[in-house]
């Protein structure tokens, strides 16, 4: 046997991708588990067929030696098990990067400096599978699939030089419960990848990420599951939702578990119900959360403005999908953010906020559910389909971090029957008496109202409560926005070449596009916005300040981030947008950071 | 009727606000038939909240002093899901019009009949569109007996060569549906229907009462004369209990029956399995989000 | 049966785009059956619009080489309505889930049988949300007999606990709305299904098939097994004209019909009515804009 | 009797108020009749109250001898038939005003150089009314109500010194079929009213506008009549609608001439069912339309984006009403332009087009019929409440001007088994076959799709669809904005002092406020755009350049005109805007005028 390179690295992106429901997504899901078992940071990223079976799918892993930003760009390994996968998804590979193939499928025509490592995948497995049916007869076994998914796994982990005995370890955990017998035939389908590479392996070059030694322990878990845990810990009574991929996971992870906390949840008949619901919900004195796409969302407009209108604190989860109307609902996008700042008739109140990462996802919901009942009006939080599915490894959020604000009580003496319910007050926000409470009873209405709550009509009371009601945001724009518009100062000292003013999902792969450029002495600062309505306008001022040129990316068409930027604030920038389905790669941000800083 | 001493009288539930209906409204009847029924239930005013949508009849939660929601067209039951569901110890009241609850509300129907929550709907059928001025409505009608638009049709704001859809029954539909209790009355008859609401209210579920409240501004059809001669009352020994008796009598003929038509008691609520489940669920050790990460290591 | 001179074939409604169904789900019997009955009716596939909402169900105009509409959750019953009552020359046949047609699209509903339109809906009940991967749907059965969720609730993915509510009954719903032909196939009896489509596609006015077609992926709880246990024919001395022998049969405590179960022969149809009022005003002289205006002068 | 001083004066303002459902619209409407009989030009304004019988409603009527703008500011006369009324809206009379109000009911506090000029309205109508019944018996005239509102016409007419024949000749016609006696009670009442102010005028100034001679005919129609006329010039073919004020009277103007145009309408069972019926019969082959306001056009927003996506056209007609959500529905406001323009999840192409004034209502609804089918998208026209209820005299439109667009329909050879529906093509447009048509057979669809329909999602795929839809906005702007964009120049050279932009109902008093500033040697020159969205760039920037400052008025909250075109266009500009449920009066506008030009 020849000598092998491994080539010692710090960062591994591995694609693989295949047929939906043919164990693509489980293998993906296996070698990141075993790249987190090694110490490795690891994100995931995957795309779907919007097919109910069948169609390409896609899973990508990257792992790090230390923190990830993104899912990676272009992937050192792709394992491709069906040609239509490799065709569909197969391009954008490293330079001297592996493809990974199932032999008995198809043979990829070889590409200069790439290594085309075939290997008949669909047969190990079978010959595995056959080899457990020899031992041991019946039902059980013949309706097995074969192990594909292990035998990959095998061939993976050797490529990478890592060692299998975690894999063994994991195998024998997950299958235990089916059997002695199936447990031996997936280690033995795990040591058969392993030795075809060890056979292949020659004189190639494979990379090698060095097993990292954890000080505490990680979680694993995606933005879906994150909002879902955030909205538990922010102390969510109450969710009305209504099926929608990509947020169904939120919907479904909470039907298990808000019973768990004393809360209840409605699978309603659409998602304006859903929205009801909550209104219904909130006014009876509880955190209320649903969470929806781009189509229930537009359902949804009605009741926001209601609810904006009437002063019901709410939430919504939007998880963004590509395309307009149906579109493209297992792709990704950013496209939704005017339609959550803009969609109301008329003008009535209310809040737009974005999570930017896994992690954020968790502090996002909580902050939404906070601003809702602080500013006593709907949250639109901001979500896609590249970050509800997206794997992170994280240090469990520190708890005691968490802080929730509860309802503003009327006090005693303002009760009675004339309690003034939308009182007229400094801050705008007035006193919300739960019923039950004695002297508390008033009418919540979207028909504009005094301050008890009785209709009227004149010009003079329109613009008294309109005021009382828009008052709140400026109380927001005061009080709390600084703590919404995150910033990342550039190194170094005076103007920052490029300033990045973004939101949303792509904050981690701006950061590592940022900090590639300030790698290459462009000096990158970057703003990024979790709220989005209203606009934190005196720290984007103050960040547009103290850039020379402003670069505004974002995954929609027309560039709505900019667009609001520009309606508010007195701002020259330059817009990037794209809206494909697919999240930016590093490179391509890289690329029009450098292209603006050559401008300066 | 409950025999509990008497704390709420129908003054308790009269909200400082003036009705601003017509006169001669079928939906005055409605709102004393609603304030006598709550004082039979002794409904604690603090404890109560009244949901509408929009439309004349929608204004009802206003005029009432107990905690009102007065919400978009369509979507009181909904909403009202939403306060029972989270809050059971409130007794929640939802009202509006035919239009609001049979047009565009109508989807959410037979959702509230799948959950079987305690709440009352009471619908103030005027057959037409109050508020915007007299259009055609679902349960606008054509002159009983022959249902054949070709005859006479009305001639509505938005029809005027005449009615071309057949209107729809809202008895039938709450049977089809399997609503715990459906009844029907009629505002001109204001004993039976204060009597009616409080059998309603005292019900454990999920109850409609369609309830015929005419609109002498824009229905000069069905006004109460022809509500008096088109309407008789629920036959002593008719079985509510009957589903398919029920049925028959929700579409006869020649007339509008006027009392409680249909009954399933014990039917299973989404609120009882919801408690059942939080009381399973309170004996389980305190569930924590620190506890819930765990599983992500 | 029609008797004219056969043209068309099941293959002339073929696409040439394959369908994307799991192996297994019953959508794919669903559509043969509508092949067959659509070649028995002879529709002109060029004079045919099959519209759909959105779901596993819905895609299937896009399988079917005449014209097709695939619109938006839940309202494929009113773009149908645009469709023919704009277009009565044209033939439309709506198809959908269970989700679509009676969860987010139900309270569409009764409207349509109030319009009476020459339409065919279909729906493929597979009594679960099949795109979405598998929640409630309003049609999810508890096991039958027991219709007490304390028994044996189904675990859904959003009813992780067992369901808490009780699931509607299309066939009793769209009598009570007086839908004028409502009928409910299998996909697994595909010449009985065939027959049901032939039947509803040349009847005159708005009907109803809801057909049984399970989702193996999904719902591993109404499999064809439980179906076909669970079945019957419609009695052969059943009158379907008689709407109170058909809501029994519709209400049937432990099964479920198959065959045609409600017809209102001679329902007025809007259409009907449009078309009278075209022919009465076609005898007036031509309106203009000019005319209209003398009027305000 | 003394000598009464009437003031000749070319415009006068008259308004009514009293309690709804007691004549006062009625005594407006016959006073702007017998003004228009005189050969005057008028313009009214009413606002109902919400409530369904009872509360306040204003009727004003303006005439001028010659083009009138707006419906006046400072009422030369005011008619007060309740105290309520009188307080409500009696503010903001002229120096030299006159009340008449009915002494049977309220006394006003006199005020100085204001002529209050009472007079037992209620009693004098009952005592006509006795009087016919004691000539005639029976069931009919007792329940006839008492002719307030023409012994207030007769007083009126007095009062501007108009002659009382052509009123005569009116009620004559008008009461004729309901038999002698009424007509003679009602001539009778015109003449006490008249007598009476006879009696009291004294040495009174009074305004008196000279008849006019005119040469042709006019037509006295409101905004919503002029739409749903505009429609059927256009070629409508289908209306779905469902009720909602101020829109209504649009679906019911339509539901009896549509189908004498060979037309069908439908009351749908909500907003939802009535655009998904709009596809349907668009896609079918009709042009098609519906009326709405704000509540009705948030519901649509989903099937809004669904028919932009799958190239559907149809119009939507938003009659603008106060307040978000339930709000102010009898009032006017411009609140929904964001809503309209932004109102998508993610993005699709559609047009928002507004109508400037009851004239244009007819022009705008010929053209969102035909921008509708040039670019196979939807057009959301708007109007507002102020608008819709507003009555003009205005000269017969000139049918010869009215151009129809039909329907791109596929040529012959590219029809067949793979007709391209969705054709990639430099406009954007492709041919779109109509159901019937042989070999035309296509899905259309809102999922993301290729050429002929199919659904897609490669990034490849996403991109290039996107691009033709909105390439066709493009084409817009290219081909046709210059016609949308209104242009009123400055007189005189260079610069011009401030320029407007504006949209919608707020042509007519923004005209007048320009007037005056120019005849206050303040050149103002005004862009009133019809298209806003796309915007028509090009023209804007020109605009812009030629003005030394902009001012931005509208009815909305927050300046959501401002915002858009700060949006999009490089522009520093005065935002000016209120939203109170009532319209702009020239003296504000004007005041915002010389405030910028005192700037310069
Ligand atoms: C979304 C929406 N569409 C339309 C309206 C206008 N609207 C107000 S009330 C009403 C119907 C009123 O009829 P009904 O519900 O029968 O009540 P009624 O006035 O007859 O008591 C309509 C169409 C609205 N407020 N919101
Ligand atoms: C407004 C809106 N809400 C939710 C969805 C997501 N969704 C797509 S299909 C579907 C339900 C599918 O169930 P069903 O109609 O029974 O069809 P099946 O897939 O079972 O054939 C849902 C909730 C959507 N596309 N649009
Ligand atoms: S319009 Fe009809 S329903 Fe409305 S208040 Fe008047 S009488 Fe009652
Ligand atoms: S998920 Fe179910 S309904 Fe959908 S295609 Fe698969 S089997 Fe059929
Ligand atoms: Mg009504
Ligand atoms: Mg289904």
């Amino acid at each position: 046997m020849a000598v092998r390179t491994t080539e010692l690295t710090t960062d591994v992106t591995i694609r693989l991708v295949g047929e939906s429901g043919e164990g693509t997504i489980s293998l993906g899901e296996l070698a990141a588990r075993m790249l987190t078992m090694l110490g490795l940071e690891i994100c995931t990223f995957q795309t779907f067929p919007a097919e109910i079976k069948g169609g390409t799918v896609m899973f990508q892993v990257r792992a790090r030696a230390g923190a990830v930003y993104s899912e990676g760009d272009a992937a050192n390994i792709l394992v491709a098990l069906t040609e239509d996968g490799y065709h569909l998804m197969g391009g954008n590979l490293a330079e001297d990067g592996i493809v990974l193939y199932d032999s008995d499928v198809f043979t990829p025509t070889p590409a200069p400096g790439r290594w085309d490592l075939g290997m008949p995948i669909t047969s190990m497995a079978k010959a595995e599978k056959d080899a457990l049916k020899a031992e041991m007869e019946g039902e059980q076994v013949a309706r097995l699939p074969a192990p594909k998914n292990i035998v990959g796994l095998g061939a993976l982990l050797t490529l990478i030089d890592a060692p299998l005995t975690p894999a063994e370890q994991y195998i024998t955990d997950l299958f235990g419960r089916k059997g002695e017998g199936i447990v031996r035939m997936n280690i033995r389908a795990l040591h058969s990848g392993a030795n075809r590479v060890k056979q292949e392996i020659g004189t190639h070059r494979t990379p090698h990420i060095k097993p990292q030694e954890r000080t505490t322990p990680v979680i694993t878990v995606s933005g879906n599951q994150m909002v879902a845990m955030g909205a538990l810990a922010g102390g969510l009574g109450f969710f009305g939702g209504y099926p929608i991929t990509p947020a169904t996971e939120i919907m479904e992870f909470l039907a298990k578990e808000l019973p768990r906390f004393g809360g209840d949840l409605i699978q309603a008949e659409d998602e304006i119900a859903a929205l009801a619901m909550l209104c219904g919900a909130s006014y009876a004195g509880k955190k209320v959360m649903t969470s929806t796409s781009g189509p229930g969302l537009s359902l949804m407009v009605e009741l926001i403005n209601f609810a904006g209108q009437a002063e019901i604190p709410l939430v919504i989860c939007d998880v963004q999908r590509g395309g307009a109307s149906t579109g493209m609902p297992t792709k990704t996008s950013q496209g939704d953010l005017n339609l959550a700042v803009y969609g109301v008739h008329n003008e009535s109140p209310h809040i737009v906020f974005a999570a930017s990462s896994v992690e954020d996802c968790f502090w996002a919901a909580i902050d939404a559910l906070n601003l809702a009942e602080t500013y006593q009006c709907p949250v639109i939080l901001l979500s896609d389909q590249a970050l509800a599915t997206r794997k992170n490894t994280l240090p469990t959020p520190d708890f005691s971090a968490v802080k929730t604000v509860e309802r503003i009580k009327p006090a005693a003496e303002d009760l009675g029957p004339n309690f003034r319910r939308y009182l007229d007050t400094a801050t705008g926000i007035s006193a919300m008496a739960i019923p039950g409470t004695t002297g508390g009873a008033y009418t919540a209405t979207g028909i504009e109202h005094d301050e008890i709550g009785n209709p009227g009509y004149t010009p003079q009371l329109a613009k008294k409560m309109k005021n009382k009601r828009f008052r709140k945001l400026e109380t927001l724009q005061k009080d709390q926005a600084a703590d919404f518009a995150h910033v990342y100062p550039h190194k170094g000292e005076g103007l920052a070449d490029v300033g990045i003013i973004a939101f949303g999902s792509t904050e981690g792969v701006l950061r590592e596009a940022a900090e590639r450029a300030e790698a290459e002495g462009i000096s990158t600062a970057h703003l990024h916005l979790r709220l989005l309505s209203p606009l934190p306008l005196a720290q984007i001022e103050a960040f547009v300040a103290s850039c020379k040129t402003i670069l505004v990316p974002e995954l929609n068409y027309t560039g709505q981030l900019a667009g609001l930027l520009r309606a508010n604030v007195d701002i020259k920038l330059h817009a990037y947008h794209k809206d494909e389905g697919v999240p930016f790669v590093a490179r391509e941000l890289f690329d029009q950071i450098r292209a603006l800083a050559s401008q300066n | 009727m409950t025999t509990a001493p008497v704390t709420f009288t129908v003054k308790s539930y009269k909200s400082d606000l003036k009705p601003i209906w017509c006169p001669g409204c079928g939906d005055y009847g409605v709102l004393s038939a609603l304030y006598k029924a709550m004082a039979n239930c002794q409904l604690d005013p603090d404890k109560t909240v009244v949901v509408s949508g929009i439309g004349c009849s929608s204004r009802l939660p206003g005029f009432v002093s107990s905690y009102g929601f007065h919400g978009v067209h369509g979507r009181a039951l909904p909403i009202a899901t939403g306060i029972k569901a989270s809050r059971p110890d409130l007794k929640v009241i939802v009202v509006g019009g035919d239009g609001d609850g049979y047009s565009i509300g109508g989807g959410h129907l037979p959702h509230a009949a799948r959950r079987n929550l305690d709440m009352t709907y009471l619908i103030m059928n005027n057959n037409t569109y109050g508020l915007t001025k007299g259009q055609v409505s679902p349960t606008s009608m054509l002159p009983l007996i022959s249902k054949n638009p070709k005859i006479d049709p009305k001639r509505w704001r938005t029809t005027p060569y005449g009615m071309v859809e057949d209107h729809l029954d809202p008895l039938a539909l709450a049977i089809a549906a399997d609503m715990s209790f459906v009844a029907r009355g009629f505002s001109y008859r204001p004993n039976q229907l204060t009597e009616i609401l409080t059998q309603a209210l005292q019900h454990k579920g999920f109850a409609l009462i369609d309830t015929f409240s005419p609109c002498p501004t824009m229905n000069q059809d069905q006004t109460d004369e022809f509500y008096k001669e088109k309407t008789f009352d629920v036959p002593e020994d008719h079985d509510p209990t009957n589903k398919g008796a029920a049925f028959s009598l929700a579409t006869h003929p020649t007339g509008y029956p006027i009392g409680v038509i249909y009954k399933h008691l014990g039917k299973p609520s989404m609120q009882d399995e919801g408690w059942v489940l939080h009381e399973r669920l309170a004996a389980e050790p305190p569930a924590t989000v620190e506890g819930l990460f765990k599983k992500y290591l």
